[in-house]
């Protein structure tokens, strides 16, 4: 799923032409051998086991790798653990190390450091406690690990792989043990680059790791021969949007990790610049479900769902026609494994005048409902722009208030401060895992009928159970309307055309670069 | 050798011609002569004085012409003006603490003047400023030079303006009010050295000044200035004795002369004493750093009903101090003053409130003594209505209306702001304010010594007038002798807070007992050059 | 005792201070300035049927045009009625912030000129809050208590009353020492009467001189808060937000930003001049010699503010 | 003079103490924590209680305010939650870069300032002294990042001529580490400039107005002289304060020029504080600002006396 475009656009026409952007070709970059990758946000920590931040995830995987990859089919490849058997009830797994394997710090991998790794990854995480609840692992002899399921779990393999947020990476056991459920702040990994230093707020140096032993097979998604074609990669946080797209254009910077929506247009007039993306959210109107209320009226919701334009929502939330597109499926449509076979793909109805009859119905009052967002993501702040518009449009008085980041998970904790909010749901490797369907989640949606379906998806033992169960949980979604989905927002990146060969799995991957200069 | 200085029908107007305050003056400064330039505030001497060294305030529109030493300076272009700004004329300013760069030491500023003239070497520089600064008795020379303005009293910095004047042995010094600011006995030391620079450097002086004591003392000819025009110009004995201009001869009359106090009868029965010190203390609190500072020690005197005591003395002898301690404005901090039979330092709250409603306060400063944003009735009115004295508001309207009348001031001023009165007017006002609980005892601080002559004069009569009509007791606190003499029953003399004489007016002025009394009094410049010459032969020894 | 050297015979006409405000430049060009973008404000967008709030995304980032005068804005607002109403949001932010401020710190300046002990504890208080940076006191309290328009009041108020109180208190605490103050006290008037009539009315002078300031530094401050996300808080319109949206799109559509500052630009230079013209009228004695008009303006919004009044 | 310095120094404890209450429950009051933060946006509310109890957080406000004023006292100011550093270290990481802006900008500002504010005093009403007043007007009032926006837009990109962001250590890599200075000293500068011009005109101008100036004029002392060295020295005193002020204010403020220049500076900490509630940071970098405030202050007050012998001698009861 690669996306390199390369599209010209006319140059936007503006008052002030002599600020237009004429750009000149890029000056030579610092250092020669060195990727230099501009990055939007900054990671609080580089512990996947603790922080759900996907930042802190794909900066980590640079540094520490899973027994397991993807390649670009997201099929699932050897990593640390060259190979694998499963016993005939599907509850327990043995895994084969990988032989020669060095930590960053010289030490050779050892089950020991697996096993003390993936039963943190599992006290800690969201993926660890969803699907891994009362697995056990032990060591069998120099090189094997044996995985020890209280159920079949389908997605046992997959969650063992490279996900989105919070992998099950392998870290030496004396720094888990010392780390505890505080972050690790001694960063010893396996992977292709070793951290040379970490300023935070500033910038991060890696280095290749010259004793990297690499995965067998051509490189593919995460997969296959992992060693990088250069020498140094040296992250830069740049929080401000203009001074990234800046610095891409005078050749500072080689890569540019997000780029804002509004700058597309230039980067796209520019032929030494090239553009990408990849999938960024799940965009939905979420209801609270925690507070007695209009929307836990099912006729409400409909009007929700029926009442809103998508297709302007999207357009304020990225711009672009090409990094969004309406879905109203669970999962993304990028994710080939889960067929949509449930419902319209292109749900848009927009029909305000059923909407107003369904309110009427409910018997809603006018009474003050608050829609919360966060300002710290552009798609949650100019989507509830133009919902709130829409949905007043519908007769519903609702008023917005933007908060930032911190404040934002703090109001949503409290149950009584707001009515709608605006879900940005990181995409997850199954359904179970989707934020939309968790009832722990402030204001989550509480329904037998969708824990019943749950419990049965997370006992599936094949992948094939699993995929009909996902048609259950579809039309579950579609009837019950826990949540509005308004579409799916993909984060763009630029880069420079001394950058060749660029793959992407959830976000860049910057060792499958080419620099050519 | 021609003439010094020529100024030959000088006019100058602001505004456009709006206001002229010079109209079409001529003088003419002979060698050697010294010149007084005399006038009330506003008749434009200090501006004719100035042109001399086409020194104008902005907007200034300037016609005529002004020879000096040969130039014309009014057409002078800018270096030529440098060369003759020190070396043909220099100037000695009215306020000394202003006329000296704070930041600088007094070497370096006498230097900046010979520096401007073209002496290059800074040690010659230093040792011509030590010498000057000897010429013009400034003590222990050599080190003061290194000091700085603020290390020095008012008159040894008026002695350094001077010596910076007489750098260059300029031919004609101009000097703006030269002892206005400085006390009467530091006064006579600068006329001394005013005279000596005639005598010994041959230098002409030009003396602007609005004391007729100051023009008998030293000038040999004098010219009356009023609203921008000379009214008359004489050799100071014929204008002394034979004064030809109805205004010269008003302006003498104004001035109140030592030794003629009107014979005011001694009121024996001092049955009843309004206010009694007793061994008074007054020391202010040490502020944070700073030593405490005894400002009245020891001094004992009583006032009796309907009777007025001057209290005579310079800057820092502690006679504001004792005035502002009858109201409570400062702090009794020894012996005791008892006002009204009680004792100032442990009266408090209601019955200090009481007590100050039967004072009434006259301040020396008209411009600063009533609040901007208060009409001249409400300033009247504000006693009466602190103490809710009338009920009603038309007995309120009568009261000050009538407070008017007595104060001579038309009643139609009640509408205007103080803002807009005249010195001599406000101080009327201040009166009204004082008289308005008909008090039986008045404090007034140098209630005219910011006026003109001719004003102070007026405000005095009015003064001496209610206060016989109405028989309240007075403090009466200034620095000018023949002004107290005028006023007092009996007078007080202070000197660095302590009362060296006490006693009837008549008795004090003719035959003090006291040194310093005497050389108060014969430091004080009669309007009379003959008696003035004849007091500096006999009182050669003690300036 | 020195002869005082002012020019009795030449006094201002009757009515002073208004006859002196009519002919003075600055004061009357500001005024029309900060008079026109009030009425602006307030009267065009019902005028011209303007809906600052009214949301068209297919035709955002569009150039000046016929339809839209200032071109529209990242959410295809119309720009030209975001910058009116942006303009009554910011100009009624600041006057509030500024009678607000003006008020308590009046009221702090003068209770700390008059009671030994309210003045160490006041003033102690003041230090602290003027030793904080003000924008990262006021981020910091609109963090705390929500972005809610009346929680940016206090915080700006709270940022701006030591300023006021220090300078009102070292101004009362210097008008004390006035003769026309003594005399009230010599008469027996009470503290209130003394603060009522006399203290009170000679504060506002210098107050008047530095309302201004306080006036044009809220509208800057606002700017560069929801710079840092902590201004009036979106969708309402604020010429700080309308930047801030603008800065992102300042390479597609530099005309937001160059429309939002120069509305701000003109405003500040129309309060600079009622300012300049405010110190004249007010004592022009004080003239040049007070604190240096606007000099002090951009301190107010990142630094901590000095202590004058005190040296 | 150390007298006068202990004293004026001992007068800033209380205002210290007063300045920790105000940052520690503004802090303690804002909404988030360093907790959640650290767990990410999807944390479940239970494991944010937890961390929150493993950090402390949980304890009441009087026993964290102590736990933490008490470390202060014996000078350990904490450890970040983020930055995986002292708090104390992060501050001099941090504050290096925005004393070099200051001092550069300062700089800059200076050489601008002085000799204009000088001459438009001394050219007072002439064109040149209305077009320093157009020149500090707009100085004033132009919105600071928008200035900086157009200076990247026309020395980085269209010129090339200096990078658009970032700062390197001018003392390890001078060439360098000035070029990032440059622009953001700049776009900061213009504004501090045209501040400094209005106080060095209006005290100019007020000292030339005084008597000593035309008593040196009487004497023969000619204009140029009079203006610079007899009126600048007196000029001084507000100057020095309105630098003392600059360098305060852009020590804390430049938080803006920072953001956009992307430089480490000790206001983008201390953003990011707030932003991510690392609470240790926030009061130690706030504590901090308000030494170097106050110090400030005093150092203005110390080179008072060294300009003004009335304050330097009177202290010393010279008289």
């Amino acid at each position: 799923m690669i996306h390199i475009k390369h599209v010209r656009g006319p140059l936007a026409a503006t008052i002030l032409s002599v600020i237009s952007l004429a750009f000149a070709g890029p000056t030579a970059s610092a250092e020669s051998d060195a990727l230099v990758v501009a990055n939007g946000s900054q990671p609080p920590s580089l512990d996947p086991h603790v922080s759900t931040a996907t930042t802190t995830n794909i900066l980590a995987r640079n540094i520490f790798e899973t027994l397991l990859t993807l390649d670009a089919n997201m099929q699932i490849q050897p990593g640390l653990a060259e190979s694998w058997n499963v016993s005939e009830d599907g509850r327990t797994y043995r895994f084969t190390l990988r032989p020669g394997v060095k930590f960053h710090n010289g030490r050779a991998l050892t089950p020991q450091d697996v096993i003390a790794s993936l039963e943190r990854w599992e006290a800690y995480s969201q993926p660890g406690k969803n699907i891994f609840q009362g697995a056990t692992w032990t060591a069998e002899g120099e090189n094997t690990v044996a995985l020890q399921l209280p159920v079949p779990r389908f997605n046992a393999l997959q969650t063992l792989a490279p996900l989105f947020a919070q992998s099950a990476v392998i870290m030496p056991a004396e720094i888990v043990a010392a780390a505890g459920d505080k972050p690790v702040t001694e960063i010893v990994g396996t992977g292709p680059f070793r951290l040379v230093d970490w300023q935070a707020d500033r910038m991060m140096e890696l280095e290749r790791y010259d004793k990297y032993t690499s995965f067998g097979g051509k490189q593919s998604g995460t997969a296959g021969n992992r060693t990088p074609a250069f020498d140094k990669l040296r992250v830069e946080f740049v929080p401000d949007e203009s001074t990234r797209t800046l610095g891409l254009s005078t050749g500072e910077y080689d890569l540019v990790n997000p780029v804002a929506f509004d700058n597309i247009s230039e980067i796209q007039a520019n032929e030494s610049l090239k553009l990408g993306s990849f999938p960024g959210v799940l965009l939905n109107v979420g209801f609270n479900y925690g507070k007695p209320g209009i929307f836990h009226d099912i006729r409400a919701r409909r009007a929700v769902s029926v009442g809103v334009e998508r297709q302007s929502i999207l357009a304020a939330a990225a711009v672009d026609p090409k990094f969004f597109r309406l879905n109203n499926h669970l999962m993304l449509l990028a994710q080939k494994q889960w067929a949509p076979n449930v419902g319209e793909t292109e749900f848009n109805p927009a029909d305000a005048g059923k909407a107003k009859e369904l309110l009427k119905e409910a018997g809603y009052d006018g009474s003050e409902l608050t829609l919360i967002t966060s300002r710290d993501f552009a798609e949650m702040y100019n989507s509830a722009i133009v919902i709130q518009q829409q949905l007043q449009g519908l007769g519903l008085n609702v008023k917005v208030e933007s908060y930032d980041w911190s404040t934002f998970v703090k109001v949503r904790a409290d149950k009584n401060a707001w009515d709608l909010i605006i879900m940005a749901a990181v995409p997850k490797a199954d359904p179970t895992q989707l934020i939309f369907l968790n009832k722990d989640l402030p204001g989550g949606a509480q329904d037998a009928g969708l824990e019943k379906i749950l419990t049965k998806f997370r006992n599936a033992k094949t992948t094939e159970e699993a995929q009909k169960l996902y048609g259950d949980l579809d039309a579950w979604n579609q009837e019950y309307i826990p949540s509005v989905r308004i579409g799916e927002v993909d984060y763009p990146f630029a880069m420079s055309k001394r950058v060749e060969g660029l793959q992407v799995q959830y976000e860049p991957i910057p060792w499958t670069v080419r620099l050519t200069d | 050798m021609n003439m010094p200085l020529k100024i030959e029908n000088l006019k100058i107007s602001f505004g456009r011609g709006a206001v002229e305050a010079v109209r079409d003056v001529s003088l003419e400064l002979r060698p050697g002569e010294i010149l007084a330039l005399v006038g009330e505030s506003g008749s434009g001497k200090s501006l004719t004085a100035r042109s001399v060294l086409k020194m104008f305030p902005e907007g200034a529109v300037v016609d005529g012409r002004i020879s000096l030493t040969g130039d014309n300076v009014l057409e002078a272009s800018p270096n030529d003006l440098e060369r003759l700004r020190g070396e043909a004329a220099a100037m000695v300013f009215q306020e000394p603490s202003t006329a000296l760069n704070p930041v600088f030491t007094i070497g370096w500023q006498i230097g900046e003047g010979l520096k401007a003239h073209g002496m290059r070497d800074p040690r010659e520089r230093r040792a011509r400023a030590v010498e000057l600064l000897r010429d013009v008795d400034i003590p222990d020379p050599e080190t003061r030079v290194d000091c700085y303005p603020h290390q020095l009293s008012g008159g040894q910095k008026q002695r350094v303006v001077i010596a910076m004047a007489l750098a260059l042995r300029p031919a004609v010094i101009i000097a703006d009010e030269p002892t206005t600011a400085l006390d009467v006995t530091v006064q006579a030391g600068i006329l001394d050295l005013l005279r000596r620079c005639r005598d010994e450097l041959g230098s002409s002086i030009l003396i602007i000044t609005h004391n007729l004591g100051v023009v008998a003392d030293l000038a040999d000819r004098v010219a009356v200035m009023y609203q921008g025009r000379i009214v008359e110009e004489a050799s100071s004995t014929a204008l002394f004795s034979s004064p030809k201009a109805d205004y010269t001869r008003r302006l003498l009359a104004a001035v109140p002369r030592l030794g003629q106090g009107t014979a005011k009868d001694d009121n024996t029965s001092r049955e009843r004493l309004v206010l009694v010190a007793d061994q008074l203390e007054i020391t202010y609190p040490s502020r944070f750093g700073r030593t405490p500072v005894p400002a009245v020690k020891s001094v004992s005197f009583d006032i009796a009903a309907g009777e007025v005591l001057g209290l005579v003395g310079e800057s820092g002898s502690g006679k504001s101090t004792i005035g502002r301690a009858v109201v409570g404005l400062s702090p009794v901090t020894g012996g005791a003053m008892r006002l009204f039979g009680a004792d100032l330092r442990h009266v408090k709250g209601e019955s200090l409130r009481q007590l100050r409603r039967r004072v009434g306060f006259v301040f020396q400063d008209p411009a600063s003594s009533f609040n901007r944003f208060m009409t001249v009735f409400d300033c009247i009115g504000e006693p009466l209505r602190v103490h809710r004295a009338l009920s009603s508001s038309s007995e309120f309207r009568s009261r000050v209306l009538e407070l008017l009348d007595q104060v001579q001031l038309p009643r139609e001023m009640a509408t205007r702001y103080p803002g807009e009165l005249s010195g001599g007017q406000r101080q009327r006002v201040g009166l009204a304010r004082a008289l308005a609980l008909n008090p039986e005892f008045i404090v007034a601080d140098e209630p005219t010594s910011a006026l003109d002559v001719s004003i102070q004069a007026k405000v005095l009569e009015l003064f001496r007038a209610l206060q016989k009509e109405l028989g309240f007791a007075a403090l009466f606190i200034s620095h000018d002798l023949a002004v107290v003499e005028e006023i007092a029953h009996r007078v007080g003399v202070l000197r660095h807070g302590q009362l060296l004489e006490l006693g009837s007016a008549r008795q004090v002025m003719s035959s003090p007992s006291d040194d310093y009394t005497r050389l108060l009094i014969n430091s004080v410049p009669v309007p009379d050059p003959l008696a003035q010459a004849k007091k500096r032969m006999l009182a050669g020894s003690i300036s | 005792m020195a002869m005082t050297g002012t020019n009795d015979t030449i006094r201002s006409t009757r009515g002073g201070a208004l006859s002196r405000a009519l002919h003075n430049p600055p004061l009357i060009f500001g005024f029309t300035i900060i008079a026109g973008m009030a009425f602006a404000a307030a009267a065009l967008p019902h005028l011209l049927g303007l809906d600052p709030l009214a949301v068209d995304p297919l035709h955002r980032l569009k150039a000046p045009s016929a339809t839209h005068l200032l071109g529209t804005d990242n959410f295809g607002r119309d720009l030209a009625a975001r910058i009116l109403a942006g303009a009554s949001t910011s100009l009624r932010l600041a006057a509030s912030v500024t009678i607000l401020a003006a008020a308590i710190g009046v009221a702090v300046g003068i209770l700390a000129s008059f009671s030994r002990l309210l003045d160490h504890v006041l003033m102690r208080i003041c230090d602290g809050l003027m030793a904080i940076p003000a924008m990262l006191l006021a981020l910091a309290l609109t963090a705390t208590f929500g972005p809610k328009f009346s929680n940016l009041l206090i915080a700006l108020v709270i940022v701006f009353v030591p300023g006021i109180a220090r300078l009102v208190r070292a101004r009362a605490l210097a008008l004390r020492t006035e003769t026309f103050v003594e005399a009230a006290v010599a008469m027996g008037a009470s503290n209130l009467h003394i603060m009522a009539r006399h203290i009170f009315p000679n504060v506002l002078s210098v107050l008047a001189v530095q309302v201004t300031f306080i006036f044009a530094e809220t509208i800057v401050i606002e700017a560069a808060l929801s710079f840092l996300g902590a201004g009036v808080p979106p969708p309402a319109p604020s010429w700080g937000n309308i930047l801030y949206d603008g800065k992102a799109a300042i390479t597609k559509a530099p005309y937001m930003v160059f429309f939002a500052s120069t509305a701000i630009v003109i405003t500040v230079i129309g309060l600079t001049m009622v300012g300049d013209g405010l110190r004249d009228l007010v004592d022009p004695r004080m003239g040049v010699r007070s604190e240096p008009g606007m000099a002090k303006r951009l301190f107010r919004l990142v630094l901590p503010r000095t202590s004058e009044g005190e040296r | 003079m150390l007298s006068y310095t202990l004293r004026r120094a001992g007068a800033l404890l209380p205002v210290l103490l007063v300045v920790s209450v105000i940052i520690f429950s503004l802090a303690y009051l804002t909404p988030g924590d360093p907790a959640r933060t650290t767990l990410g946006p999807e944390a479940l509310e239970v494991d944010v209680q937890n961390l929150r109890d493993s950090m402390g957080l949980n304890d009441p406000f009087w026993v964290q305010y102590f736990r933490w004023i008490l470390n202060a006292i014996h000078g350990d100011l904490g450890t970040s939650y983020f930055l995986n550093m002292s708090v104390a270290e992060a501050i001099g990481q941090h504050f290096l870069p925005t004393l070099q802006l200051a001092v550069l900008t300062i700089l800059y500002a200076l050489v601008i300032s002085i000799p204009l504010g000088t001459l438009a005093a001394r050219w007072r009403g002439s064109i040149f002294d209305r077009g320093v007043a157009g020149f500090t007007l707009i100085g004033l009032t132009f919105p600071s990042f928008v200035l900086s926006l157009i200076l990247v837009i026309a020395f980085s990109v269209w010129l090339h001529w200096l990078p658009v962001a970032g700062y390197r250590n001018p003392f390890s890599d001078p060439w360098n580490g000035m070029r990032y200075l440059i622009l953001p000293a700049l776009s900061l500068g213009t504004i501090y400039a045209a501040v400094i011009t209005r106080t060095v005109r209006a005290s100019v101008l007020d000292v030339l107005k005084s008597e000593y100036v035309d008593a040196a004029r009487s004497r023969g002392v000619n204009e140029t002289r009079l203006l610079f060295a007899h009126a600048l020295r007196n000029a001084g005193l507000p100057i020095i304060t309105m630098i003392g002020l600059s360098f305060a204010s852009l020590v804390s403020g430049a938080v803006v020029a920072e953001s956009i220049f992307n430089i480490p500076g000790i206001g983008s900490l201390l953003v990011n504080a707030i932003e991510r509630r690392d609470y240790p940071v926030l009061q130690g970098v706030v504590l901090f600002l308000t030494c170097v405030y106050l110090g400030l202050n005093l150092l203005v007050d110390l080179l008072y006396g060294l300009i003004d012998p009335r304050v330097r001698l009177s202290d010393a009861g010279a008289k």
